[in-house]
């Protein structure tokens, strides 16, 4: 301890951001806020129920009892631990939604129904609390999902990350949607709605260390209306979807090709690649196949029919960008594989992501 | 068996039993004295006890209770707050301190507001956990937040006879330790006795039972001797709570001249010898800030010079704080024993504990705290 | 904050500084140094970590036994 | 940096932790078992697909789908946030179950599924990480739910506190089980089915600061077959049900009441405490009404059929210990209160908790 | 514009049409010479464009491409990665080191695993982001793993000397980088020599691009001059790697004294001076391990004992290590172009990217990571 | 690890140590330092964030140029 006399005390740079123009600091989510009590019903009824506004949440019962559902339930949950929590393009609260909604509707599903729980750290400014809620509200209300049940909880400070939410999704199959791995088979095309890489490249230019300025936003949307129209306006001609997240493109072909023991060929040339995304790729030093993606979707296509669904998907505000980017081959060993035609015409194998330090994408 | 007799302290059949006799004795006291008796709880835990067994309300026709400047968190000052919030911000210190304390707020903002903001604080028991924490982040400085009355004070000093024993050299000790002697007497002769002793003056007063384990009994005889008020000094079981009302009453009736003592199992004459001079080894009284009493002579514990090492305030150097702000909260008053939180406009309105205006709402055992918990009516 | 309860020794570790107090069924370590008399099995009040005082089993007992009598009395 | 030179070194104590018998290090979640890629799919394939080993989660899809439900579905989110997360009567895992169930259960809701989202630290022992599951599968299986669908993020070191769980739970709300708030009134008595406070205290007794030993141990339990025995012994006579977690008994009360606007009336001679709970309370300084639950319900039940639901809850294993606790009074105020009667026969206000610093017990 | 001219060096069309006339060219080498021609790129960043670019296999049957040791992470010693891990256990310090490094084995455990137990370890990509984070954190050292060849070693000479000039005494770095030189010099004079030149010996170079940047084309005539084989610098798009193809084959027909540059856009005659000197004002030539090469002489910088206040190993006295073990990876003949990654029995089957078994699974231009990904025979 | 990127120099700051860089809509800050002679508008290479080198345009011209010739020749 020695040296340790006379400091002069500066003001913790997390405690000055928070200084507003009068002088008076901002409010912070408190431990308190989590501890089921006055505060966290005060939370509640203050916050949260402002921005979700109907049906069973507002009863705040342990359970929300929901309508019967047309179809088969459906449900997929996600936890988001995104780092930043606010982004080009999005921010948790968005992604929350949309990741949810997404793998749902992949499945064939109508997502209706949505529950979030948050995990906040201390000190989370309540500002960027309710920026976050917002969002999430107006996402969901968006993609026409209704927010059914909440949690909140308050981890110490250094114990989490501003604030991780997890969403679980209920939907229901309509009929004739019966879509599965068992469905693909050689011949097969595969399509994409648009660019590849942009959420995981523009959430690392605002990483501390790697920063740039790009213009590169993220993709993150719900694509709930987008599927729902191609399987609606081009039935039976969709056999599979899987949103290429976490891993990338690269490594939702390559889970594909392992449930199926088919090979999957994807042509370098035709994957849609924004000029942004293959500038900072080049000069991080990554592949943008295995960057991740929160509006994109492999669609598996019935090979004659890959025209007619490309056409749909153009037409739709978030398919502009669609390609027709591979194909489906008849498996050739033991496992699947997923090999890319380079723009010399050679072949190269694409595995799963393996052990890149990049997490806390989405 | 002891335990058994400890038990029979909290048996709500006993203690049943015992209410009538002391309602009687209470009646005798308003006859004999002509009004009802006024009493004082001095300690905060007697505030709470009083309440939370429900006794106040059940003995209200025939005894006032009220409340004094008994919680050491209550009656930090502001500006002390204000300092506890700056060693949070010197890079890589530990604040350890008890849980009450961060809940304060000083001019500006509260201890927990500052561990939102990134400070480490931890919240410990005792002191020997600040050691603990010292002991296993020897680069880091930590800062023990040392409130208490007598009771609390030489715990402290022994475990920082015990950090420089071991050679525990990044302990620090800000002292915000209280006497309580001295607060008693600046309460007894001033404001108490220059209103109109009908009112708001006080028949009785009830002695803080453990802070009396280390002070012993007969250091209080002063306040019979110089004030001429009868006190005696209580446990905090319901049964020790009656017990000290009866010897209370028959003290006055009695006109004895010294303080009673109705927590014998506990309370010596001489108290605790080893802690009074584990306190002397360590701390000298000087002049102190009270909330609410504002500046009391030789009220305050502070670090003697030789410890100059281990003392925060000396090992650090504060920036210029700013002066602390003008509130509407009635703290003050209420710690003298001049009005109740029933009289405070505030209370149970925009002051309740989770907004609290003053920090008498703050502390488990703030007066305020205390009557918005089992007092209020609805 | 003046808080102190009542724990039976069951433990002295070596050197006296510690012990372990049990009291319904939870127990804890304490520093017994304020009490340097106490034995396993005499009951101490505890309080900020500290055993701070021994407790008085005659004076219990009396106490308890001047008051029933004193209720006995009266009720009868 | 003075003073720095010369420094010899110390293993970190974490690590030393990991080392086994042999010499080798026990194996870790790194930051890499997060990043959707190999390591993932491993961790997937090898533990969690080992104990959840039945129905959708073995398909591997975006989304569960589940049969047709016998009922309007109901579902409830929580995330579990506990430390430590091993604690004397259970772990995370078997909480996370038992909170969710219990959630549902309380509606009057029948769980059959739950979807289970892991936030796992860097640097979690792989150990532990498989007990908790282990745990969690062995709890779900108790109270008959199936786990459909899960999710697993990885956190650096420092941004968590080795394992956060959310569970979601759907289940279906069978003919003839409308309980609510609207069924509240004056008269009701108000049943637990247990003593009060032991999770609480229990795993505050795990703190460091706090650390005591005690034979406290939490009551963390799945509640849906007492409840649904409950049900259909006595049907009609519950009106409504909460689990007293977060806030304990008082803050679930003044829920309640909050909610019904009239006044609940608790007997303090009549509420089950152990000894060991008071004891520790009172050194603690805390009060056991306020702490909180895992295994716990406040049942409001029609005054004239009390001792009958009485009788039933005490045949279950689960309810031996239960009791009439207070009784339902119309509201005096605009506002509803709870008051504890207490020994003496005076009222005591109870509140909600109000900022008590002491999280993280669910 | 010069964009323009950047893009169409990695045009598909242009260098589809360069293939054409390469694969001539290389017809004529094997000709000339009687036996398809031997290459080895020296530099992981051309192993993988090679590979990347699909061009080893559009090639291969008119040229053995190997790959030689020219990443910096696979060279590094396993004891060297343990004294980082040792380096990552002092208390309060910060690892700052570039991606692929968290991920290589020492004798028993990897830096991401030291940071998964809790070791501050973070991921940077420039050292300018080491010195950030030692200005943030000025109580605490920050230790810089500085691995690379001449080309990144002028940036740490750079960082070090800003790092000075603004008194930022809490950088520390841990010099690993190495000259690459050297390390030709030795794999040419040994092993490489004394081995059937008809099976494994090589009959052409490609030299590192972005090394010879720094130290200039004409350093590297000593390869020409003493081995009397012929080399070329390349760049790194797929035209660049073409361009070198053809230079290299001309070089070999037409006996050129000189080493070749085909990457004149960004390659001098004589190299960057301000980094040389750079080099040389901080660091000093010292033996080196080099993992699978063994001891090279002069061919590890060490900083200079004027910067011993800023030398990890100076400033940091570490526990004796234990020795590394054996094991049955084949990094070392891979390093030497003896082996290519097929040959190793463990590839691909207990050694993947997943599970590296050695240093050249793991960085993203090792060698075998690089065959894993681009080459596998399916 | 010897990764280069080529990006162009789109603002240089006061004293000249660090500078602002571009490609393909990306920018980053890079140290510039040694590059002394780079300015506003070159293309350089950046290499562990520092600009290691300026590329050449004439250079670059007359190697495409050359290629391109042998190329036509070569297919005509
Ligand atoms: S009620 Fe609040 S404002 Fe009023 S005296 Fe008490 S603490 Fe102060
Ligand atoms: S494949 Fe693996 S084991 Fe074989 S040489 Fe390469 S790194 Fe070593
Ligand atoms: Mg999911
Ligand atoms: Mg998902
Ligand atoms: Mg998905
Ligand atoms: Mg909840
Ligand atoms: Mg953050
Ligand atoms: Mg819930
Ligand atoms: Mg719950
Ligand atoms: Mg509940
Ligand atoms: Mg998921
Ligand atoms: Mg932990």
């Amino acid at each position: 301890m020695k040296g340790l006399v006379l400091l002069t005390i500066n003001t913790k740079e997390s405690c000055k951001e928070g200084d507003s123009v009068e002088g008076t600091r901002e409010k912070r989510i408190l431990l308190a806020h989590g501890d089921g009590g006055a505060l966290t019903y005060q939370l509640i009824q203050e916050l949260f129920l402002k921005y979700f506004t109907e049906g069973p949440l507002q009863q705040q019962n342990d359970g929300a009892l929901l309508r019967d559902l047309p179809g088969p339930p459906v449900v997929s949950t996600d936890s988001f631990v995104i780092t930043p929590y606010f982004f080009p393009g999005g921010d948790i609260g968005k992604l929350a939604v949309a990741g949810t909604v997404n793998d749902l509707a992949v499945t064939g599903a109508e997502p209706l129904y949505l529950t979030v729980s948050f995990i906040l750290e201390e000190g989370l400014l309540m500002a960027d609390l309710e920026s976050i809620v917002a969002s999430l509200a107006q996402t969901a209300q968006e993609a026409g999902v209704a927010v059914v049940a909440g949690d909140t909880k308050v981890v110490e400070k250094g114990r989490g990350d501003g604030i991780y939410i997890n969403t679980t999704g209920i939907g229901f199959l309509p009929e004739q949607r019966e879509l599965g791995y068992q469905r693909i088979e050689a011949g097969d095309k595969i399509l994409i709605n648009g660019t590849v890489g942009d959420h995981g490249l523009a959430i690392l230019s605002k990483r501390s260390g790697l920063a740039f300025d790009t213009e590169l936003r993220s993709d993150c949307a719900p694509l709930n209306n987008l599927i729902a129209t191609i399987l609606e306006k081009c039935p039976g001609a969709v056999k599979f979807m899987r949103d290429a997240t976490r891993g990338g493109v690269a490594t939702t072909a390559k889970e594909i090709a392992l449930a199926t023991g088919k090979d999957l060929l994807l042509w370098e040339e035709d994957l849609p690649i924004r000029e942004e995304a293959a500038g900072a790729s080049e000069f991080l030093g990554l592949d943008p196949l295995y960057m991740a993606n929160e509006g994109k979707v492999l669609f598996i296509v019935q090979g004659d029919r890959a025209q007619e669904v490309l056409e749909v998907m153009k037409e739709h505000q978030l398919g502009q960008e669609s390609a027709i980017i591979g194909t489906v081959e008849k498996g050739k060993r033991e496992e699947g594989h997923v090999l890319l035609k380079t723009f010399f015409g050679s072949h190269r194998i694409l595995e799963m992501m393996a052990g890149d330090p990049l997490p806390r994408i989405c | 068996m002891l335990s058994e007799q400890l038990k029979r302290f909290r048996e709500p059949q006993l203690a049943k039993e015992t209410i009538v006799k002391v309602k009687k004795s209470l009646q005798a006291l308003q006859t004999y004295q002509g009004h009802k008796a006024i009493f004082m709880e001095f300690c905060g835990t007697h505030t709470a006890a009083f309440s939370r067994t429900g006794l106040r309300q059940e003995l209200k026709e025939y005894v006032t209770l009220l409340s004094g400047p008994g919680c050491p968190v209550c009656v930090t000052s502001a500006q002390d707050v204000d300092r506890i919030i700056a060693f949070s911000q010197i890079p890589q210190a530990i604040i350890a301190t008890f849980g009450d304390m961060v809940k304060v707020r000083g001019s500006e903002m509260t201890l927990q507001e500052a561990k939102a903001c990134g400070s480490d604080v931890r919240i410990v028991y005792s002191s020997l956990e600040a050691l603990e924490i010292a002991r296993e982040n020897r680069e880091r400085p930590v800062i023990f937040i040392a409130v208490g009355f007598e009771t609390t004070t030489p715990t402290a000093a022994l475990t920082l006879t015990k950090a420089i024993e071991e050679g525990i050299d990044n302990l620090f000790l800000y002292s915000l330790h209280k006497a309580t002697a001295p607060a008693l007497k600046a309460l007894l002769h001033s404001e108490l006795t220059t209103t109109d002793k009908r009112s708001t003056n006080i028949d009785g007063i009830i002695l803080p039972g453990h802070v009396a384990i280390i002070t012993g009994r007969k250091c209080w005889d002063f306040v019979v001797q110089e004030s001429k008020i009868q006190a005696t000094i209580s446990g905090f079981e319901a049964l020790d709570l009656l017990l000290a009302l009866e010897d209370l009453t028959q003290g006055i009736m009695n006109q004895h001249d010294q303080v009673g003592n109705a927590y014998g199992r506990a309370v010596s004459e001489a108290g605790n010898i080893v802690a009074q001079q584990a306190m002397e080894q360590i701390f000298e009284l000087q002049g102190g800030d009270w909330r609410g009493l504002g500046s009391i002579p030789q009220s305050s514990y502070k670090l003697k010079k030789e410890y100059a090492a281990h003392d925060a305030e000396k090992a650090f150097t504060l920036p210029a704080l700013p002066e602390s702000k003008g509130s509407s909260c009635q703290c003050g008053d209420i710690l003298k024993g001049i009005k109740t939180p029933l009289q405070c406009p505030l209370f149970a309105k925009s002051c309740d504990p989770v907004h609290p205006q003053g920090p008498c709402m703050v502390s488990h055992e703030g007066t305020c705290a205390t009557y918005y918990k089992y007092e209020r009516k609805l | 904050m003046c808080l102190a309860a009542p724990s039976q020794i069951t433990h002295i570790e070596e050197g006296g500084f510690m012990a372990e107090v049990e009291s319904f069924g939870n127990k804890r370590r304490v520093a017994l140094i304020m009490v340097p008399t106490a034995k396993v099995g005499d009951y101490v009040l505890v309080h900020a970590g500290y055993a701070i005082q021994i407790l008085d089993e005659e004076e219990a007992k009396e106490s308890l036994r001047l008051w029933e009598e004193i209720l006995c009395s009266q009720n009868s």
